[in-house]
């Protein structure tokens, strides 16, 4: 279960991205994070993930505060979540495989169990022939492709996904919804932020909506 | 294994900061070798120049061997004197008559008109060491006279004691120079690669996965610098040898730092060990994490 | 005029992005380009743009070939062109302020107009109280924004937009049509790549579809 | 102007790398001031060494006036000869009789038994030259012997000249190693800015616009470091002669090197001289394209 308890983060320069957030995600619950551009969507995810600190207030995951974890703890409590970033962030100078193999290689898996994972990712999400590319030779489409097989490759209880069908086609986005959905199924937590009307709107599932760093709709 | 696998994809990625790495060790070796071998030439040196210096005490005509004995005695167990000769009237009477002129003037003088005297070697040489070792010799009673070296041959030493400070200091400098300069090499590797390690870090990468190739690497290049300022050393000892043959006709490949059994054993594995250390030492002194 | 005459673009590794494009496109036309991820949008105007060079064929803008521009009249060639990345492309150590003027700079116009035109456009974005931050300290939709102020900000007689909408939500896309379609109206050529079905539908202006490098609808 | 605000703000962005950059030419030119004081000292140390080595030819008993004067001003036109000193037989005696005792000597011979004799210095120093100038006066008629330094003063000379070809070599290696430094540490500039140049060219800055800044910072980057670098030497420089006048109680503060008027104006320049000249060569050689 993940909890917000009166959360504030107020960046640099006086900038209150989030303000006063209370919400409650149950364990293998599909959530939307939709508001508009700059309310905060992001911050949210970033806070789970520990990549930023709340100003004020406290997280719980499973009932245990995360905002004090040392840096060996909050290396492994990362490796306990998937998390799909708005901008990618894939190693720039390494091949596709690497990047999507990067999540076990870090854990210490086995090579071959490696080698077989992510060459079945590779396969299901279309990325098959590119996997000695770099990532700047793919197209923005392909490297969201990439960032979300490296998300979900360890099967992580929790996937945090960062506007993750921006730069898909429609028949991709579809393909990943359906995905996620039956990832969903089977237990995994999924937070899903995004701009995009026509697939919130399809699915029924429940949307917090931000706007300016509140909760305006839970 | 992973770990090497890292190093190695380092390697590839960034040939050219690897270069400036492994170039900076280099020229830190090959530097510090060359110190090493001008300073060994320098204390070689010194050691020639220094047993030219000398202080004669000239003993009073009459002295009783008793005494003199009790002198040479006194003056060996001062703890500044490394030895002490004795020349007597007619060992001094040889060495003067050795030429067929000053025999000739001696000889008609009647009788030896050259005193006996004791020759003092100092274990250390300073203007001061040996004034104080002439003034406390000339106050004996059985010294006549006390002659030292030649001021030259002071000043010599006085600024061969001052080369010896200096080299002393640059050694001291090069040395923290170069901690710094590879600690700097890993520092911008790490700073280059910071967008990597923060990525890594993201997904979940323990302190000692991201730093361990760094490590690795320092360690690495340290071996590879290494093995590169011993080989510039040994081509440009090579090149100065011959150069120094040629031009003052003294050949000093018997020299026994130059020698095959010095310069390929002890001085590669003294450089080898050198450049690792310097590596480990630089990428340990490295932040492991980059700036903001 | 724009005009593509058998253009193949064959990347490393054999892989074939672009394949045989003929296409024309009038001055002041405004153009949509579509198509699923890797079909080669952003080849396309990668190559307009001299990022890229042909494998094969030649590009004319008003009837000049493009292809042999030695460094310096490409650069002046750029200057005559916006584009707004489907990456962004900031520069990460400057503020928001100082990426939006780099057009500017670079051509050494005066500090006072380019602080005047500047400020205008961060107004007009709604970029207000952000001129001082990082790229790395934005939201994805605020950087898309500076990205298109930047392109913009010199009033180039042509504009690539690569996925311009892709961060934005969607009043700040509908908003960015408005303006794209008045900078047209006055006589902009703009090519704008998109996966946006909604948009591409709303204006009946012309689609270039592509797909596996072909162009299949013109 | 805009020049100096992308340099300023290179310095604001990255003074990371800038502390990089300054430090290492920091490095160079203390090294090379280091260096260059060095030698200074040896080459002063090696005059008062030099000095001492002369070739006397003593003269034939009766050897005419004509011919003595013949003989010096072949002498003197030999290309190696720097000087020529004629001493006549009451020369000899004078500085012979000096001490009472010698004077005894030589005066109950009856009449003047020292020969005259000429004195002649070279303009350099080499074992080879000695001797073959030994031998070439041995081969004159008028002269009847020929001494020369003792062999250690030889040893001495030669061992100087190994010492100068190695500073020499040393010195040579250090300028090349401070430029290929400096280019490689404006190389990593560039590398580590790969990313906001190539957005910069595709933006359509020119090539002028790009280097420009880079070309500014290794200037003004040297500039610093030349600074620094004196900083360094001048302190380190005081160091010692404090040490070295407590340890051997030589004032060398009045030696022209270190004077205030020498260290203080011309080597000041030369080192802020050096140190941009060293960053606008080291930037001139970095490539202006990044690696891609
Ligand atoms: N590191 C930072 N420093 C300063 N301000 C920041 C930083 N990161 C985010 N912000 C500000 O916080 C606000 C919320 O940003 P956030 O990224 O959460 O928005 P978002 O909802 O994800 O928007 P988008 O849909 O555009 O991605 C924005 O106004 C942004 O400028
Ligand atoms: N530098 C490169 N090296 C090798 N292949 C490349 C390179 N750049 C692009 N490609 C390949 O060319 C194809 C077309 O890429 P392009 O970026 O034009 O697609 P796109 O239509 O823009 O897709 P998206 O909508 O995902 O951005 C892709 O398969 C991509 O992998
Ligand atoms: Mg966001
Ligand atoms: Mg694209």
């Amino acid at each position: 279960m993940i909890k917000f308890n009166r959360v504030f983060k107020v960046y640099e320069k006086n900038i209150k991205a989030l303000d006063d957030i209370n919400i409650e995600i149950a364990k293998g619950e599909f959530v939307f994070l939709a508001g508009p551009s700059g309310a905060g969507k992001s911050t949210i995810l970033k806070l789970l993930y520990r990549e930023e600190i709340p100003t004020m207030g406290t997280i719980f995951i499973d009932n245990k505060e995360i905002t004090h974890l040392n840096e060996h703890k909050m290396a492994l409590y990362r490796r306990s979540m998937g998390f799909v970033f708005q901008d990618f962030k894939l190693l720039f100078d390494r091949t596709v495989f690497e990047n999507i193999a990067l999540p076990l290689v870090i854990t210490g898996i086995s090579e071959a169990y490696t080698k077989r994972r992510v060459a079945e990712m590779i396969e299901k999400k279309g990325l098959k022939g590119k996997e000695k590319l770099n990532p700047w030779q793919l197209s923005c489409g392909e490297k969201q492709r990439v960032a979300i097989a490296r998300a979900v490759i360890t099967s992580p209880p929790v996937i945090l996904a960062d506007e993750p069908t921006g730069n898909l086609d429609e028949e991709s986005a579809w393909e990943l919804m359906k995905w996620f959905l039956e990832l969903s199924g089977k237990g995994t937590t999924i937070i899903f932020a995004t701009h995009n009307r026509n697939i919130m709107e399809k699915y029924g599932k429940r949307i917090i909506r931000l706007k300016e760093g509140k909760v305006v709709e839970v | 294994m992973r770990w090497l696998k890292e190093v190695f994809l380092n390697f590839k990625r960034s040939g050219f900061m690897s270069m400036i790495s492994i170039g900076t060790i280099t020229i830190t070796i090959a530097t510090l070798g060359g110190y090493f071998i001008f300073n060994e030439s320098i204390a070689y040196f010194e050691t020639k120049v220094e047993n030219k210096v000398e202080i004669t005490a000239f003993l009073n005509e009459g002295g009783e061997a008793l005494s003199t004995e009790t002198l040479i005695n006194e003056i060996k167990l001062m703890p500044e004197t490394a030895e002490v000769l004795y020349f007597s009237k007619d060992a001094a009477y040889a060495e003067f008559t050795k030429d067929e002129e000053s025999k000739q003037v001696i000889d008609s003088l009647g009788e030896n008109p050259l005193p006996a005297s004791i020759v003092v070697k100092l274990k250390t040489y300073t203007q001061k060491g040996v004034e104080d070792m002439a003034k406390n010799l000339r106050a004996k009673p059985q010294v006549e006279e006390v002659q030292y070296g030649a001021k030259e041959v002071e000043n010599l030493i006085n600024i061969i004691n001052v080369i010896k400070i200096i080299t002393f200091v640059t050694g001291l400098i090069f040395i923290i120079a170069s901690v710094l300069v590879v600690s700097n090499v890993i520092n911008l590797t790490v700073y280059a690669r910071r967008q990597d390690i923060y990525i890594m870090q993201l997904v979940g990468a323990t302190r000692s996965f991201i730093r361990m190739p760094f490590i690795l690497e320092g360690v690495i290049h340290g071996f590879l610098g290494g093995l590169a300022g011993w080989g510039v050393v040994y081509l440009i000892t090579n090149i100065m040898l011959t150069q120094i043959k040629k031009e003052t006709g003294i050949d000093l490949s018997g020299f026994y730092i130059v020698g095959a059994n010095y310069f390929v054993t002890k001085f590669l594995l003294a450089a080898l060990g050198a450049g690792t250390a310097l590596g480990f030492i630089g990428s340990i002194f490295s932040q492991g994490n980059p700036p903001k």
